[in-house]
Parts: C-alpha cells; structure tokens; sequence
C-alpha cells in the first residue's frame, strides 16, 4: 500500500525526449535493420566506474533510454550495440575481441568515454594493452569524462533512429 | 493340432537349437548362431502370442501328460496361453527377439561364452513359458527356468567387477523369496480347489479367508519380481551389473511376468476379491511409482536410473490395474475397462522403449565403458543412431506426444479423472491422490529423461572416453533402430493397439477413430496423433517460409566458443553434471531423499586462506533398502558366524555331535 | 431466498473460511495473517448472516452483526495493535517447512470430511453439508497453534480454531442461543486481550515474542 | 455465408495470437515503465525487436549441436498448436483434435523439453543451470495443473477445455462457486510459474545467477532467439487467455456465426490486455522468490486445486 502511494505522488519522472539531433556523426551510417530496436551490451574493460555510473543513469528512469527503443541485454548473442567503456587493460584485449565476435552482425560498437575514446588519462599505463579502436573497430564515440547521460543516449538514437 | 500349440512347439524346438548352438559353435561364431537361434525363438514367441491374443481357438494348446508318484491332484501340464497371456507371450517375444540382435554385436568375453549364451536361451524360453503356462506346476516350472537363466546371466561378468557377485547375491535371494511366496500362495488355491489347472482353479471360485491369504502370498511373490517398494531393492542392483542386452530383456519382459502375474491372480483366478486387495495393490503402486521416479531423477549412474525408471513405470501399470479393480468394485464398469486398458498400454509402451533405452546404454558402455553420467557428454556428435534411438525413447518414457508413453499415460489419465468419487469415499480420497501423484511422477519423470539425454549425449564431452565414443555394430544399431520404431509406432497408431489390447482383457468400449486414433466413448475423449501431426505441420508451414526467408538474407555464423562472459577458456568441467542437475531436486525433497554430503577444503601450504580446492561428495543412497534390509542381513550373517561356531571341522566333535544324537533317539524311544 | 441462491452462498462463504485457514498456514507474515483473519471472522459473519436469512430468525441477525464486529474488527485490530507494539513483522522460521504444513493442512481437511460424513447424513440439508469445513477449521487452528513460534501466531491459529468452533455450531444447531454466542466471543476476546498484555510483557523481558524463550524460565 | 468452419475459427485463433502477442508484452512493459516513472518503449516495441532479430545473423558455437537451431522451431510449433487448440475466441473445436485438456499440457512440455535440452546443450554453466532449475520448476508445477483441471472437469464430465468453458458460460453460477474459484486460482500460480513471471522467474533480469528462462537461451541469437522469444510470448497468451476464459467466461464465442466470433475476438482482446496490465501492476509489488521458497508456493498451489476436487466430490459443491 504505501509503494501504492509512492507512486502516484511520484508520477513520471522521465524528462521529455529532446529533439533528435540530425547532422551527421562522422563516418556512422545507422544500419536499417537495427531502425527503432537496438539491444545493448555494455562492456567494462577496465574503467574507473566514471562511465559506469553515467551509463546506469541512461537506463535509469530520468534518462530512460528504453523510449529510444534501446534496452540493456544479458548477453551480446542478444546484443546489437556494445557500449564499451573504459581504456582496455591486458586482461581485457582478448575477452573484448571475443565479445564483439559474439555479437551478430549489424552491430555497432561505441566508445564511451576518454579512455575508450583515446585511452584518456591511462593511456600508456603499463597494464593497457590500447584504446578500444585498436583493439576492435569502434563505429561511434561518445567523448566526455565522464560523458553526460544525454550524450551517450544521442548516440544510442543515431542507431534506433528514434 | 492348432496354430497356438504347433508355436509353442516351434518354441520348445528352437530353444534346443539354440543351446545346441551355444555349446557347439565355435568361439567365433557362435555369437551369430546362437543369436540367430535365440532371435527366432523370440519371434517364434511373438507370433504365437498375437496368435493367442486374437484369440485362435481358446484352451487349445500343448498338453503334456505326467504322472508324478505323489499324492497330489495333479493335474496334466498344459501350454495353453488365454488371450491375456498371449499379450505377455507376444511382448516377451519381441522383446527377446530385439536383444538377441543386439547381442549378436554387443555380447564379448563371459556373455558371449557357451554358458553364456545357453543361459540366454534357458532364460527367453522361460520367459515365454510363464504367460503360456495355463496350469500351477508348468507355470512354477517356467517362473523357475526364468529365474536360473536370468541368475546365470547376471553372473557373467563376476571374474571382471566385484559388485556383480553381490548384485547376484541381492537377486538369488530376492527371486527366491519371490518364488516360495508363489509356492505358498498356489499351494493355497491347489488346497481350496483339489485341482492343479487355472480353468479348475477359476471355476471353483474361491473367496473368504483363504482367498485373501492366496491373494496377498501371489501379490507378494509377483510385486517383488515386479519390482515394487518395498521389494524392488534387487533392480537397482541387478540391472546396472547384468550385461546390457540381458538388463534390457529383464527390465523390459522379465519384470513384465510380474505384472502379469497380479493380472492373473487379480483376474481370472480370484476375480471376484474385495476392494482392500484393489487399495492395498494401489498404495504399493503409488508408493513405487513416485519413490522409483525420485530415486531416477538423481541417480547419475546411467543403468540405475533406468533400473529405478522401471519400478516406476511398473508402479504406474499396477496403478491402473488397481483403479480398474477398486472402479469395478464401485461397479463403474466402462471406466474400469479403460483403466485396464491403460495399464496394457503403459506395459507394452514401456517395454518398447525401456528395451530402446538399456541398448542404448549398452551401447554407451560398450563405446566409452562409462556409466556414470557425470563423466559422459556431447555423444550425439559421435553416436548419431544411438543418440536418435536413445532420444526417441527418453521421449516416450518422459510421456510426450507422439510416442507410446504419451498415449499410454493419456488413458491412463482419462480413466483417472473420470472415476466418479461422489458416492463413495473411498475413491472421493483416493482418487485425487492417485492424480496427484502420477502427475508429479510424470513430471519428474520429465526431468529425469531430460537430464539422462542432455546430459549424456548433448553439451560437452566430460571426459576423454566421452570423447572417443564410436557407433556399435551394425546388428546393435539395427536393434535399436527396431526399438525405437516401435516406440513411435505404437504412439502414432494408439486406436489399434488399444482396441487389440482391449480385446485381449474383454474390456469394451476402445474405438478406433480416424486413421488410427483411439476413442473412448465411456469417457468422451479422443486421441488422434497423426491429426494432431498435420496441425503442427499446418501451424508450422508459414513460420518455416519466414524462416527460410530470414535465412537466404542472414546466413548462419560459426564462432568458435559458446558464450562465456567472454571467458577465454571454457573447459567442459565448468558444466552441469547429472549431479548438479539434480541438486534443486535432492533440496526440494531433502526430507524424503535424506542425501549424505562432504565438503573436503583443501587449503594452500601458503596461507590458510587460500584454497587449493574444494571436493564435493554426494551419495544418495535407497532409503528402504538401508532401513529394512539391513538389519535382516546382519542378522543372517549372524547366525552363520554361530554355525560355524558349531562346525569347526574337528572330526571329534561331528562324532560327539551323532552319538549324542543316537542318545537322544535311544532316549526318545524307551520313553 | 431460493435454495440454489441459498446453497450458493453458503458454499461461497464456506469455501472462503476454508481458503482463509489453508492461507494462514501458507503464509507468515503477520500483518498478512491478520489481515486473512479479518477477512475469514468477515466471512463468518456473513455465513452466520445468510443462515439467519435463510431462518428468517432476527436474533441470529443480530448474533451475525456481534460476529462480524468482534472476529472482523475487534480481534484483528488489538492483534495489530500488539503487533505494531512488539515490532513482530515476520514470523521467524516455523518449526515444520511450510510444504509440509500445507500437505498437512490438505490431509486435516480431508479427515474433516470424512469425520464430518455422518454429521451431514444425520442433518440433511445444504447447511450440514458444509459442517466438515467447521471441522477443517478446528483442525487447522490446532495445526497453526502447534507449529507456530511466536505468541502472536499462536493468537491467530487459537482465533481460526474459535471460527471452526463457531462455524460447526451455527452449522449443526439453529445456532447457539444468543447469550451463551456472546459469552465464547466476549470470552476470545478476552483471551485475545490478555494474551496481548501478557505478549508485551514477555516482549519487554525477553526483547521477543518466541514463546521457545520461555523454556530458560525453568532453571 | 456468415458462419465460420472450425478450421476457420482455430486459423482466427493463430493469427490472432500473433498478431497481439507482442501487442500483448509491449503493454506489459508499458504499464510496468510507466509505474516506475518511466516513459517507456511504447506498446509496439517487441514488434520492432522481433523483426529485427529477424533480420540479423543468428551464431553456432563450435560444439554445439542440432537444438540450437531446432529448438526455436519445436517451441514455437508448441505454441502455436496449443493457441489453435485452447478456447481463446470460441469454444469450437476440432473433431480429430479436441482440445483435451492432457494433449494441451503435453504439447506445451514438449516446448518446454526443448527449451531444457537447448540450455543443456550449449555447455556452459548458466545454460544448464537454467535447464536444471526450468526442468525442477515444471516438475513440480505439474500437479497443480493436473488436479486444477481435474477440478474443472468434474462437473462437466469431460477434460476438454472447450467444453468446461462453454460450461461454465452456460452456468454462471458455476463460475463463483468455491470449487471454481480454488481451482482457477491455483491455475493462476502455476500458470505464472509455467511461463516464468514473478515471482517464480524474473523476465527482465540481466544478473545470470538468477535466471531461470533467460539462463537457457542466453546462447541464442538472431531468428532463432526471434522464434524463442516470440514462442514463450505466445505461451503467456495461451495461457493467461485460457486462464481469463476460465475466470470470465463471458463473451467466448460458442457458436460459429460470424457475429459471435467478433464478439468472441473483442473480448479477449480485452480481457488480455486488462489482465496482462494487472499482472504487470502486480509484478511491480512482488519480488522474486528464493529458488527454494518456490515450492512452498506451488504446495499452496497445489493444495487449493486438491481442496477443489475433494470439495466437488464430498460436499458436491458442483452442480
């Protein structure tokens, strides 16, 4: 009963969806097939948990990118957009590899964040093995340290183009 | 003389080939030739059962004319199978010709030896006996052959695996008990009746006391070659030992006599017996079928979770047996023929694939000599038609569409829920119970049949015999492709075989509907297979187009790991094993299963709170056996340490022993 | 009203008794308990309210409005009252598993009907044969008391077994006379009351309500 | 022509189904978004998802074999047959294939089998654990069911569906009755079990270890987790419209004639998305249970449907 309450008194906490921006991002053409559902796998490859957090908030209520059509997934056999976050350490090169390669084709890979953009403050650290784009291809960037929630749910509608 | 008796003759024939076969053939072919002999004896068997079944001319049959210098009223031996024992005559057959193939391929070292093979003989032909013989002494006598040939057989492989003696042991004992209780319980009929033949036994119609007694001594003997809790601790033990052909033939035909036997009893030599006999026989089936299937569902050893698989299988046949008594008692005759009808189709069914079954695992054994599931996996890449045949029949003793178990169980269940419990009490409680339980063993035995197939043919292989697993021969392979023929078979075609069963046991009201469905007006319920096939056909057609079409666009991606967190090893030790498969099981039914567990921590030398590894032991062990057996055991070899106290071998004492006997007698006298 | 509305509700209710009973030894939670209680001395009442209906006798009217104000409001509010006082939510671990309190419950039931099977030949009519549910009741109350910890659970399986008791009477008999009804209720409600007090006191001694704790008293 | 033929109203059914299953869960998600302050994907979203998957490449690990791809077919076949057989829109049925409340279940384990062999099959951890845990759970829903419908099928003295429906159309009364009652509740839980919804399974976790259907086809990807996903949606409609039928039986078709199958289509429909909101309203309450509590839920289960059938035989509380 008083979750009952809770939540009329809460109501819709979801902001209203900002418009969808329209310039190009670079090179990424969204693949038609994944137009209005993306499912997302999101890969920690040594990360300060910056990025983490930002990308909990996405999926969290307010950001709620799920009206975008993307919804997090429990594995990439499931997946269609990665979000890796974090410059890639040693241990994390080979599993890395091995999760793009389980994800079924079309599928776009984002970097989220300095260091998986460019290695960021890590880069040269003696246990990094590189930045994500070394490692595998990386279709789409997301900047920022950490990046704003609204930045990485742009770059998940660039792919559902919702 | 009559197509019936010329059969048995046929019989008695071929069994002397055979045994001459195995004595003098060589070493090299004698497998064949004594296969061969055995095989037509089987089939011998099988055409003479179906010729009794429809019933050629009744009481027709091989009269053997003895005199024994007894004072008994003996009556002349007579092989005359009514139509009832033609059912089990034709079912023995088969079953015996299928293992007979199989062992052409399959029997090496003891099993294949002269003894061997005579054993194999002795045992069909008993086999075949039992449900032929229409008199109390050939029937002892077949019951008798049946029993030493299959001791025999058991003991094959003692020089290799020392269990195997112990496992003989369990069953000599068990078998025995069984048949003096039979003894007992025929000498009370013979008593009554002053005749020997069942026709004299049945016409004197025997009832009160003595009935009761006879009934519970016969009921007693048949449960515990049928293998009921209580007294079906010899199964689990003998089934896993004996080679697999011959656990195939016992499992599928043998422990069937049982069954057989309480027919008998039930319904032609004291058919008119009060309803406790119906309620006791209910509550010993109840009680095998669930305790069978918990102890089938975590069992890791392949052989004796069919084993315990088949005191399930007996206890839901003899479930329906006793629901078709008790209804008959309610006087609700239409449902008690359908529940008797259900109870030949659940013996015919399970006797189909629980042969399918132990070849399989013979096959298994005889590729990688593993029986422990959880060191087997991934054999389906590398045992296509055992994996196939093994999957069709785990299918059909899971109870699912479109196999024999599923129309089976379906009867069953119709007579089940149609019994009407309004006016009296007795059903109004029992019946829910029944319904309760036979589901909930349905449903476990749903999971066992998965985990035995999964676990055993899917995934990964668990160790490097797994992995070098190999096809049998070709005779093994065409045995079980037979098999499981007949699994399927018989599931798509219910309506014949239910209305040729009916037939058998004077039940009315089966009809064939359709093509080959089966229809049962007495409970207005209906089931067509191949009708039910075309649906799914219909249903599936437009998603395959889809499919087809996707598939064209998107074509199919190797990868060369399944997926592991992105793990970069997988090692086949990370799976589920049957152990582990069955663990929310064994904690659900903690109470009732009373498993023992060990955890053995082993620390590293560095620091204790490391951990080297970790050892995980459970054993789930048969609860009746220790409880109830035990004791009895210890006892007997008890007083066999006080014998040999007594004997001890000084000649002294023997001569001490006579002359003190001689006194006494002296004594005895002048008193 | 007409027999087959009449035998309706009167099944109804009686099934809802049952469902209430079978539920409080399903669930333990004690807020949740009590709330079924109140539900079940509703459905009591109601039962009570269809007989007297049915008799077209305004005293068993009245006994039903007594009925429904004590066992739906009264007992399971000062229940709350001293559940909310001693701060017991949750029903600690029960002394059998729950499945196995349940199958118990079921085979309770059963026993009921078929010891209640004479009463209904004897008493025709659809009232008797609904007598088996008082029965069931008494039962379960009795299950509840043995295989609960806590004062306070123990005070609801006593209740369930006052229904049952209330239940089977009004069943079997036109009723008991006015008076000695409100004698049994005032009296559990009394025992309610006193066990209440009694409750918080062992609260305030033992800091709980696990009636096991008073087995330290012997020594 | 304004009657049906059966196969027309079962062809009905099937289309039927799919076309508002996704509807279905996308109103599920929608009500479930909404209670949590969310904006949520909108009711077509599965719609999407599924064609999507559609259009993707599915994958095969080395060592995997047949099920992988044979599976999403078996459960989706499953499926769909038990949507053409259950009374959903009418109480027509066919005359070679009545919908025999045993053939029902058996169809549906036969997906669930498949299911269990599919998770053992890709040989990790979480798959079999899955398998192993969905396997114990339908073990031990299976006599719930039974004896529910046992219930039901007393008083009408048949287990085919349609006929208890058409049954208890014709006689409300039947409907409130505590025989009826016990036993569509005790339906109710173990068809929330059967199709994996709290608070026996949760559908939305992404945390492996407490998985149970996600844990089995976390091998799967593209068409066949397509026909996976779309194959246990279509279980929930079966079920849950069956449940309703049974619930409120009103507005089920049970003649042939065009009008009365309209009728019939509309109400299920809403009945459907009426329960599905409240299933979803109710999954935002509950948490999920221990693996191990959940048998004492099923045991509640199970003894209300036993309560039903000894209640209809002893105080012949059905007409």
């Amino acid at each position: 009963m008083r979750l009952a309450k809770l939540i009329r008194r809460t109501g819709r906490v979801a902001e209203p969806a900002p418009e969808l921006s329209t310039e190009p991002a670079g090179a990424f053409r969204p693949d038609r097939a994944l137009a209005g559902s993306a499912q997302v796998r999101h890969v920690d490859c040594g990360s300060c948990n910056g990025c983490e957090v930002e990308v909990g908030a996405v999926f969290g209520p307010v950001y709620d990118a799920e009206r975008y059509g993307a919804r997090l997934v429990a594995s990439p056999r499931h997946a269609d957009v990665l979000l890796v976050t974090g410059v890639v350490t040693q241990n994390m090169r080979e599993p890395l590899r091995r999760t793009v390669d389980a994800t079924p084709r079309p599928r776009v890979v984002v970097a989220v964040g300095d260091c998986a953009v460019d290695g960021g403050v890590f880069r040269d650290g003696y246990g990094v093995a590189g930045f994500v784009d070394e490692v595998v291809g990386v279709d789409l960037t997301v900047p920022g340290c950490p990046p704003e929630p609204e930045a990485i749910v742009e770059a998940l509608r660039r792919v559902t183009g919702r | 003389m009559s197509g019936v008796s010329a059969g048995i003759a046929t019989q008695l024939v071929l069994a002397a080939v055979a045994l001459v076969a195995a004595t003098l053939a060589p070493a090299r072919m004698r497998s064949h030739v004594a296969g061969a002999a055995c095989a037509g004896l089987g089939v011998a068997g099988a055409v003479t059962g179906l010729v009794a079944m429809s019933g050629g001319n009744p009481g027709a049959g091989l009269q053997i004319p003895v005199t024994l210098p007894l004072g008994l009223p003996l009556e002349p031996l007579l092989l005359a199978p009514d139509r009832l024992g033609g059912v089990f005559l034709a079912l023995a057959g088969a079953v015996a010709a299928v293992t007979a193939v199989y062992g052409i391929g399959y029997a090496t070292g003891p099993a294949a030896s002269r003894s061997g093979w005579a054993a194999f003989a002795v045992f069909i032909l008993g086999m075949q006996l039992v449900p032929a013989a229409s008199d109390v002494v050939s029937f002892l006598v077949a019951w008798e052959t049946m029993a030493i040939g299959s001791t025999v057989l058991l003991l094959a492989d003692h020089g290799a695996r020392s269990e195997v003696v112990r496992a003989t042991q369990w069953y000599a004992v068990m078998t025995h008990a069984s048949f003096l209780l039979l003894l007992a319980g025929f000498a009370v009929l013979v008593a009554e009746t002053g005749g020997t033949s069942f026709a004299t036994i049945a016409a004197a119609g025997v009832s009160g006391t003595s009935a009761s007694v006879a009934f519970v001594l016969l009921l007693g003997g048949f449960a515990t070659k049928a293998g009921l809790v209580p007294v079906h601790v010899w199964l689990p033990r003998a089934h896993p030992e004996a080679p697999s052909h011959v656990s195939a033939a016992m499992s599928a035909a043998m422990v069937k006599m049982g069954v057989y036997g309480v027919l008998l009893a039930a319904l032609r030599l004291l058919p008119q017996g009060p309803a406790w006999w119906a309620g006791l026989l209910l509550v010993l089936a109840l009680a095998s079928a669930l305790y069978g299937i918990l102890q089938a569902s975590v069992a890791t050893d392949l052989k004796r979770l069919l084993a315990y698989s088949t005191t399930e299988n007996v206890g839901l046949i003899l479930v329906a047996v006793a629901v078709a008594l008790l209804l008959r008692g309610a006087g609700d005759e239409p449902v008690a023929d359908v529940a008797l009808t259900a109870a030949l189709l659940l013996t015919v069914s399970h006797a189909a694939f629980k042969t399918v079954l132990f070849l399989g695992a013979g096959a298994i054994l005889h590729a990688t000599g593993e029986r422990d599931l959880d060191r087997l996996g991934g054999l389906a890449a590398v045992m296509p038609t055992t994996s196939l045949t093994f999957g069709v029949a785990a299918l059909g003793a899971a109870a699912l569409p479109v196999t024999s178990g599923f129309a089976a169980e379906w009867v069953l269940l119709q007579s089940l829920i149609h019994g009407d419990g309004r006016d009296d009490v007795a059903l109004a409680i029992l019946l829910p119970i029944t319904v309760a339980i036979v589901a909930l063993t349905a449903g476990l035995a749903l999971l066992t049949f998965v985990k035995a197939y999964g676990i055993a043919f899917l995934a990964r292989p668990r160790s490097p015999a797994a992995e070098h697993g190999h096809e049998g021969g070709r005779s093994m392979r065409a045995a079980m492709l037979l098999g499981a023929a007949a699994v399927v078979g018989l599931g798509l075609a219910p309506g014949p075989v239910a209305a040729g069963l009916a037939e058998a046991v004077g039940a009315s009201g089966i009809e064939v509907v359709g093509v080959l469905g089966v229809s049962l007006p007495a409970v207005d319920a209906l089931l067509d297979p191949v009708a039910l096939i075309l649906l799914a056909a219909i249903v599936l057609a437009p998603v395959v187009v889809v499919h087809l079409a996707a598939a064209r666009r998107a074509p199919r991606r190797d990868v060369d790991l399944a997926w592991g967190c992105g793990g970069v090893r997988v090692s086949p030790r990370m799976q589920y094993t049957a152990t582990s498969y069955a663990e929310p099981l064994v904690r659900v039914f903690d109470d009732a299963l009373q498993p023992s567990r060990d955890v053995e921590v082993s620390h590293a030398d560095e620091s204790r709170y490391l951990v080297s590894q970790v050892r995980f032991r459970q054993r789930v062990t048969d609860l009746v056996a220790d409880r109830a057996y035990e004791p009895i055991v210890r006892a007997t070899l008890g007083i066999g340490e006080g014998a040999r106290r007594i004997q001890n071998g000084s000649i002294h004492r023997y001569l001490g022993f006579s002359f003190t006997a001689l006194v006494l007698v002296l004594l005895a006298v002048t008193w | 009203m007409s027999d087959a509305l009449f035998s309706q509700l009167l099944a109804t209710t009686t099934g809802l008794l049952l469902v209430t009973a079978v539920v409080q030894v399903w669930r333990y939670s004690l807020s949740a308990s009590i709330r079924v209680l109140a539900v079940q001395g509703a459905a009591l009442g109601a039962l009570v309210a269809v007989l007297g209906i049915e008799r077209g006798d305004a005293e068993v009217l009245v006994v039903a409005v007594l009925v429904l104000a004590m066992k739906a409001v009264a007992i399971p509010w000062a229940l709350s009252r001293t559940a909310t006082a001693t701060g017991a939510v949750r029903e600690q671990a029960p002394l059998v598993n729950p499945t196995a309190a349940l199958l118990a419950a079921t085979a309770l039931t059963v026993l009921a009907y078929v010891a209640g099977l004479p009463i209904v030949a004897v008493l025709e009519g659809p009232a008797a044969s609904a007598v088996p549910v008082g029965l069931a009741l008494v039962l379960i109350g009795f299950l509840v008391l043995l295989t609960r910890r806590s004062a306070l659970a123990q005070l609801i399986g006593f209740v369930v077994l006052d229904n049952g008791i209330a239940t089977t009477a009004f069943l079997t008999s036109g009723g008991v006379p006015f008076v000695v009804e409100l004698g049994v209720t005032l009296d559990v409600l009394l025992v309610v009351l006193i066990l209440r007090v009694l409750t918080s006191r062992l609260q305030s001694a033992h800091g709980g309500i696990d009636l096991d704790e008073l087995t330290e008293l012997r020594d | 022509m304004n009657t049906l033929t059966v196969p027309g109203l079962l062809a009905v059914q099937v289309v039927g189904a799919l076309a508002l299953t996704p509807i279905l869960i996308g109103v599920m998600r929608q009500t479930r978004a909404r209670l949590e302050g969310r904006a949520g994907g909108g009711v077509t979203q599965p719609w999407r998802d599924v064609r999507k998957l559609l259009a993707k490449e599915p994958l095969q690990a080395a060592g995997t074999g047949p099920m992988l791809s044979a599976t999403p077919l078996l459960l989706i076949t499953s499926s769909l047959v038990v949507c053409a057989l259950v009374p959903l829109v009418g109480t027509a049925s066919l005359a070679t294939v009545p919908d025999d409340l045993f053939v029902v279940v058996s169809v549906l384990l036969l997906g669930t089998v498949a299911l269990a062999l599919l998770g053992l099959e890709s040989g990790t951890a979480f798959g079999g654990m899955g398998s192993s845990r969905h396997m114990t759970i339908a073990a031990l829903v299976e006599p719930t069911v039974l004896v529910a419908v046992y219930a039901l099928s007393i008083p009408v003295g048949t287990s085919a569906l349609s006929a208890i429906v058409a049954a208890r159309v014709q006689d409300p009364a039947s409907v409130v009755s505590p025989v009826g009652l016990l036993a569509v509740v005790a339906l109710g839980i173990a068809v929330l079990a059967e199709t994996g919804r709290l608070p026996v399974d949760n559908p939305s976790t992404h945390l492996e270890l407490t998985m149970v259907h996600e844990a089995m086809v976390l091998e799967s990807s593209g068409r066949d987790l397509a026909w996976l996903e779309v194959g246990s949606w279509l279980r929930l409609t079966a079920l849950l419209g069956l449940l309703v039928n049974l619930a409120i039986p009103w507005g089920v078709a049970t003649t042939l004639s065009l009008s009365a199958v309209l009728l019939g289509v509309a109400a299920i429909v809403v009945k459907l998305l009426v329960a599905g909101m409240l299933v979803a309203a109710g999954e935002v309450f509950l948490a999920k249970l221990r693996l191990f509590r959940v048998p004492e839920l099923l045991a509640g289960s199970f003894v209300l449907a036993f309560l039903a059938v000894t209640a209809s035989f002893l105080i012949g509380g059905a007409p």
